[in-house]
This record gives structure tokens, C-alpha cells and sequence, in this order.
């Protein structure tokens, strides 16, 4: 199943704006994620402390709704799935 | 009017439009690229979550301060000092309705709005840190 | 600018001019004649007594709150519905003392500046009352 | 001496924008205006009480400083001297 990941600001700068991916069932968002960064150290290290979790700043969204780290690392990830992932926010 | 765009708007025609019927103070708030020794701002937004986000903002704010109107306008690309990075304008009956629900308005879309900020300087660009939930203040 | 006039003033304008530098956050507020049943809606000031007033009370906000500039347009006259009473534009260098510059500002010119407003009416006119120096809010 | 004496608003309506007295030594500020005042009854009625004293809400300036309803009890006028007597300020 395709999902797609977008990245924003110093994230997009590592990754691009959106990769999307062919996904096996039942990988949950974190696990997606996760492989993903692989293909950039310094991206995987600004978002994935050295335990392998996300860091505290990181904000995740699932079509457009916030998900909590834990909540992330628990859901499965379904069939046209957008995942965002991006540093704390800074307009205005 | 809510947008998240690269052109600037003329202010002045704004404040003409949001003066309908019942309207006694109107309030704007203009955010300018300041010049901190940068060359420019570059603005990057995720779009049509940030435009959903403005639009439930503006909704929240008429409803909870009886705002009359409420003009949103979020620029994006890049910006040279002095120019206009974010403009609010309510109007209400009264100015204490006004004031507060810019400003209302101002702190939700800095803590929520998924917009990020880069400092283009002369040695080097530096991302502007956001706000992480946690913060306060 | 700070002035007591019959005319009115082109805001965009005068936000164009107080953008200076180290600006990074500019309020407006723009009180407005409601359409409270009236027809029209006089203003008499002690003009030179005014004037006075409100350039100290913008030298105190600039001091206070750090701001970059300030202007006030107060109007006088008959003004109809619709139509700008006052105009105070405020720079700073951040959000804050720009919000609280620009409040401090209106609140001063409602206690203490001698100007008074009367409401032309359909059956009558009536004087708006005033703050007398005891009230509070 | 010549003593202006300036109403505004609701005042101004019943006395005009300004009157010029000639008033005489040791006249004090409160004396000159209630002399003034009596050249209408209704005019009087808002600025005096009862009692003769200036109602509270009545805000009295001398040559563009506020004076307090005390003070122009004692304060005697000098040649020159701008009065100006108004009712609760309502601007903005």
C-alpha cells in the first residue's frame, strides 16, 4: 500500500518535500518512519534520538491531525495514509 | 479573506472591507521582517493544513471575542526587510473585543500554524527555532 | 503625526511611513462612528489643550514601551457612520509592546484628553458621557 | 484685569465658546466663574450645585493645568488667565 511522508523546513532540507512508499500491513507509522530516515543520517539523528525514538520536538501528523509519539509508534499506517513530519512551527 | 500566499495585500483596502454594520474599532496587526542582520526571510508553509488551521483560528476568535470580521493574510517565499510577513485585521463593536481577539489570533497562529521561518544572513542561514508545545510564555 | 483634524487620514500611508528600522511588529487601531441609531456623530475638542495632551501621552507610550513611532489622528466635525474617529498607529520592535503600547495609548486619550461627542439623532441629540477621573475600567 | 473663560461641550452650548470678564483684585477662579454663570440659570444648574459648589464631575483648567474644585476656592485669577470649565472628557 502507498503511503506518502512529507517533511518540512530543516526535515525537508534532508529528505525533500515527500517521499512516497510501498508499505507491508501492519508496519505502524514510527517503524515507517523510522526506515525511511535511514536514507540520511543527519536527517534520521534530527529526528530519532539515539535510542531510536522520536525526539521530543518532533511533531508527527496523519492526514492532517496530530499524533503523539506513543500513540505513533502503535498505529498502523493504512492505504493512502499522508504523514507529516516537521520541527516545532514558527509563523507568524 | 485567509490566505497563505506570496503576494503582499493592500492593507488599506482591507480596512474599507471589514467596515460593515456594527463595527465601532477595528484592530491590525502587521508583522514585518525586522532587520536583525539578515538579508532575508524565507517563509515555508505546509499549506493546506496551515490554511484549515487559520480558517478554525478565525472561526474560534469571531466566536469567543464577537468579532465582526477577521482578515488573516500569512505570506510565504521570500521576504526582504521591511516587508509585510503577517497581517491581522478585526473589526467589533467595541476595542477591547478588538485587541483582544488580534492578539488572540497572533498567539495561536504562532503556537499552532504549521509555518517555519529561515534567516538568510551573510554567514549563513539559520532556521528561526519554532515553538515547541511545552513552552510557555 | 499626531493631530487633531477635520480630515481624514490614508492609514496605508501612514503605516507605509512608520516602517523604519528595527520595526518588527505594527498595531493599528482605527475606532469607528457604530451605527448606534445615530445620524451622525459631532466631535468638539480644547484644541490646543488636545493637541498638548496627546503628544504627551505619546512621548510616555514611546518611553514606556519601547516604541519606534507613533501616530495618532484624532478627528473632529460631524462624521457619519462609517466614518475613522481615531487613528493610532504604533511600531516596536516585537508584538508585545506593540499590542500594549497601542491599548495604553487609547485608554489615556479616553481619560484625560478634552474632546467630547455628540450623537445626532433622529429624535434628539445626546452628549456621550464622559469618563469622570473616579470611574474605573 | 481681562480673564478669559472658555466651556466646551454641554457647557459651551449654554454660555458660548468664550467669555472675556473684566474681574477685579483678589477675585478668586470659583467666584469668577459662578459670576459668570449666573447669566444663565440652566448653564448654572450644570456646572453648581445647591450649595454653590462646583458639581463634582465639573472639571475646571487654568491656563491649561487642571485645578482642583479646592483650589479654586482660594486661587485668586491674575491678568491674562485662560479658565476653562467642562464636563467628563469622552475622546477616542
Amino acid at each position: 500500500m502507498k503511503i506518502t511522508i512529507k517533511f518540512f523546513a530543516r526535515f525537508r532540507e534532508r529528505f525533500g518535500n515527500e517521499i512516497v512508499i510501498e508499505a507491508t500491513e501492519r508496519t505502524t507509522l514510527g517503524d515507517l518512519v523510522r526506515q525511511v530516515a535511514m536514507r540520511d543520517r543527519e536527517g534520521y539523528d534530527a529526528i530519532f534520538d539515539s535510542k531510536g525514538a522520536f525526539r521530543t520536538y518532533v511533531i508527527i501528523m496523519q492526514n492532517g491531525r496530530r499524533t503523539e509519539h506513543g500513540e505513533a509508534e502503535h498505529t498502523p499506517v493504512i492505504e493512502g495514509d499522508v504523514i507529516a513530519i516537521f520541527p516545532p512551527v514558527a509563523g507568524g | 479573506m485567509i490566505s497563505i500566499q506570496r503576494e503582499d495585500v493592500d492593507i488599506g483596502r482591507l480596512i474599507h472591507h471589514a467596515k460593515q454594520r456594527g463595527v465601532g474599532a477595528l484592530v491590525v496587526f502587521d508583522g514585518i521582517v525586522r532587520d536583525d542582520d539578515i538579508l532575508e526571510l524565507e517563509l515555508e508553509a505546509y499549506q493546506d493544513i496551515a490554511q484549515k488551521e487559520l480558517e478554525q483560528i478565525a472561526h474560534d476568535a469571531r466566536e469567543r471575542f464577537h468579532l465582526l470580521s477577521v482578515d488573516i493574510i500569512h505570506r510565504i517565499g521570500r521576504l526582504s526587510v521591511g516587508e509585510n510577513i503577517l497581517i491581522i485585521i478585526v473589526s467589533a463593536g467595541h476595542r477591547k473585543e478588538a485587541y483582544e481577539g488580534s492578539r488572540f489570533i497572533l498567539e495561536s497562529i504562532k503556537s499552532k500554524v504549521p509555518i517555519w521561518k529561515k534567516e538568510l544572513c551573510r554567514n549563513g542561514d539559520r532556521w528561526v527555532p519554532g515553538k515547541r508545545p511545552s513552552d510557555t510564555g
